[in-house]
């Protein structure tokens, strides 16, 4: 059976080029980069050339890449970490409410500490306001962290002029940029942000690693204990074929980011339209500030899983944001947040592209979805009585 | 996730559709979690179910449960009917995951509040 | 130059057969285990089948197995998830004075949140008595932590009597088996814990990736947050391909361990015999009760990192408890409590055995060790003024 | 971690030993922190060093920093010699680890102990 992956936002397939610069380090190159001998010293230098490669790819100092084992935990440390060093100046963090479970929950866990979060809403987009973000600045105020892509519907955040704001009032800014890297350009000078996170595995590279940004003077406080491993902020033995594979994957990734863009964008645009020719549906997310490669609709009357299910059997992997696939009992938090109704987030579908898609891909898709749509219907309640 | 056999159902659902004038009708579930489903039952003179039809909003799980719930009771009495439980639904499927068993898994509470329709509705009769 | 590595208590070489199990997981099943699709269930079954497989290799259930980063994380998570689970029940918790700093510093890191250490100590030979663990239970206690096996100087910590008391008084017991895994027998109800941490690389398995052993009904808080991920306790896209790794690593791992053993001590002891002809060297850590591969030595007059740089210019890869390798300014913490004196912990060096090591590598240590002590020596000041 | 000089000045360190009746001796570090140095110097009239030998009990940074110094101060006055920094030494070897520039880098002081020594001893002989 044909098989389309559109689920790039989920994970991506590693990139051959990356396995191969990976490879060496499991065998030949399988030292701890620790150790003094040679075996360890040769490793040791790939690891920091991987740091230089990481630094590079966001306009950064080698100093300031930190290598995690992933999105999370880079959210994890940037939030925990800046909000338990500054505790003596403040407990005031402010977030957003479309931010990933990473950043959101991270947040509401600080209140057992005494913090207090205070979450921006969005508009019917999913976007955040700077006025509102500035307006909930108060003397206490110590971080900020908004993402700068959303990883449902798309949408990309004024972070930039959110980061100026926190840069005058000498807050510091996080952004969560796990779905940007390789989709849109990042460079943590632009941004104005302090901390930045990344996941390798959504750009082609390696599961279970990624980094955080610390930018050089931020105040950071390590959330794990044990090694000297990354200046004590991240101890443990370094996944290093992992973060070998980051740094490869991230050169790659934002080399000709621009025309990559344009390249996802058609076929995005091409698979919005054909998608909202269908009757009730209807586009979530921002129609243009948002990723290239995501298409996020909701379909009236049906339910997300029963939908990705369908899509399944043809050969389609997407997602949805219903809570049958949300891992927990609600929809979506983000669809919920832009005002959507249960039913619309119950039956949201999310198609996330990546360069290797073709339009062929995305007509088998526009072929293939209307069929299913009307079973599902016909088999409703909800539908059945409109 | 899903054993074979919820995936031929969820594939293959038996017996979707309504029954006009049907004897009872039982809904369960609601927007808010995800899972609507509504079962319509008609019965002879014995008590016996002589169809079953379902209409169901909601992931795999569900529809698949609602599906196999109308194949169990189909020729079985009412009283029969009552006996079955979500659990033995969920087993018939050969088990369904595990954070499917509570929301998805409510085609027994549906049929049975279908048959205190149609027990309602003899009562009604009987009383007139 | 010939080479031969004898630091496997710093890191394994992958194993060609582990490497094969984890190869598809890069390519064809690079699914997220979490997606509904097809290309997400194929990846959740390779992940649960490794959960079965670290499951039996410690007889333990597979819901009890939660994976890791590695052993730091499962170390942090044992301790700082069980005492803050517990924190209404009591606040002190118990460990040794030899435990890795993924240990120890966490256990420290908790009396910020108010939480009493006692540090139990040990004697010449590493050995924690489990009279001093008993005594020093209060009816504040909720946790315990002891190593399995010292990863410095390879003495086993008895383990399974302290479990015993443990579970007799009702208080959590974890257990840092990180150095044990493949070198003796593990058994989680013959060690009576109720928390196990392990970590794939230092059993031929991939680095950055570990597992946690919680035993059913043990209290434990998720240190980490984001999305629902074993069993939310440790959020994150999970490392697929270190998972499927690990799985296959241990499996190995334990296969046969009684005889891998046996070799091991075999070469073991051929190198402390040798060794301890040279003058004014001493064996660290236990005669009988140590690792089968570990040898760790003090020899008198001398620095550990220049004996590690001398041996490894003639491609012997072993390491130091000196402070210019510990990563901090101090000398091994272990040889300290062990009652040396500075000159002999930072002149230790550990030599830690393999499979793969012969007798012949054992003999060329031997032979080229000497030379390289007598210079060192010729050049110390120490000496001279003997 | 270690450039090639450094390793080359470890591997053959120049001008180990002892002076007898040195003019002057320095001694820096402890064993607490792992590295001791000791330097020995021979001066002739015009005091410029014409010998200078050291034993270190150290790391490879503290044996090649006591090395490289023996030969940068051959041949200078004990002026010269006085000017000299640890930071110069490091570079000499063409840079040392961060974590090395604190302990492992002291031959510097040793040397100046050394020249101190030297200097006392001058003195007390004036004095006689
Ligand atoms: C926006 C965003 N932040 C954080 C994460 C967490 O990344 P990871 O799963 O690699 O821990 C994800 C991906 O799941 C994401 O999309
Ligand atoms: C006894 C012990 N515990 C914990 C660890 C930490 O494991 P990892 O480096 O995989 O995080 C190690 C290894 O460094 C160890 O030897």
């Amino acid at each position: 059976m044909k098989k389309v992956y559109l689920d790039h936002a989920a994970t991506t397939q590693l990139n051959k080029e990356v396995f191969e610069a990976m490879n060496p380090y499991f065998f030949e190159l399988y030292g701890n980069p620790s150790s003094v001998h040679s075996f360890g010293r040769e490793v040791r230098k790939g690891l920091e050339e991987s740091r230089e490669k990481v630094a590079k790819a966001i306009g950064a100092q080698p100093r300031e890449i930190i290598f995690t084992s992933g999105g999370t935990e880079s959210d994890n440390l940037a939030i925990r970490g800046s909000a338990m060093a500054q505790r003596k100046k403040g407990n005031h963090v402010i977030t957003s409410a479309v931010e990933h479970h990473a950043v959101i929950d991270a947040c509401h866990a600080l209140k057992e500490e005494g913090f207090e979060i205070t979450v921006i809403p969005v508009d019917e987009h999913g976007m955040v306001s700077v006025k509102d973000v500035e307006e909930a600045i108060t003397d206490k105020t110590i971080l900020i962290s908004i993402m700068l892509a959303n990883n449902e519907v798309g949408t990309i955040q004024p972070v930039a002029e959110i980061g100026k704001i926190a840069r005058e009032k000498g807050i510091t800014f996080h952004t969560d940029a796990v779905q940007a890297i390789g989709n849109i350009p990042v460079n943590v000078d632009e941004l104005n942000c302090d901390l930045l996170a990344l996941s390798a595995h959504k750009f082609y590279g390696p599961k279970g690693v990624g980094a955080l940004y610390v930018r050089k003077g931020t105040r950071l406080k390590g959330c794990s204990f044990g090694g000297s491993q990354e200046r004590k902020l991240r101890p443990g033995t370094e996944n290093v074929p992992g973060v070998i594979g980051l740094g490869k994957a991230i050169e790659l990734a934002v080399k000709d980011v621009e025309s990559k863009a344009v390249k996802l964008s058609r076929l995005r645009d091409r698979l919005i339209d054909g998608l909202l020719k269908l009757p009730d549906v209807s586009l979530n997310g921002h129609r243009t500030k948002r990723l290239p490669g995501n298409v996020n609709i909701s379909v009236q009357y049906v339910e997300g899983e029963s939908l990705i299910l369908s899509l399944d059997l043809k050969g389609i992997a997407c997602s949805s944001g219903s809570a049958c696939t949300s891992g927990s009992l609600d929809p979506s938090h983000v669809l919920l947040a832009m005002g959507l109704d249960h039913q619309a987030a119950h039956g949201s579908l999310r198609f996330t592209l990546g360069v290797e898609n073709t339009e062929a891909e995305i007509d088998y898709v526009l072929e293939t979805i209307p069929g299913i749509v009307e079973r599902l219907r016909s088999m409703s309640p909800v539908y059945a009585s409109k | 996730m899903y054993t074979e056999k919820v995936m031929e159902h969820f594939t293959n659902p038996r017996n979707v559709g309504e029954i006009e004038n049907a004897d009872g009708v039982g809904e369960v579930g609601n927007m808010k979690c995800g899972d609507i489903m509504r079962i319509y039952i008609k019965v002879n003179d014995d008590n016996i179910i002589e169809d079953v039809k379902f209409r169901t909003f909601g992931c795999g799980a569900a529809i698949a449960t609602s599906s196999v719930i109308t194949e169990m009771v189909k020729g079985k009495t009412i009283e029969e009917a009552l006996d079955i439980t979500n659990k033995q639904v969920a087993e018939e499927l050969g088990g369904l995951p595990e954070n499917k068993m509570h929301c998805s898994n409510l085609a027994a509470d549906a049929l049975h509040k279908a048959i205190d329709s149609l027990v309602e509705k003899q009562k009604e009769k009987k009383t007139k």
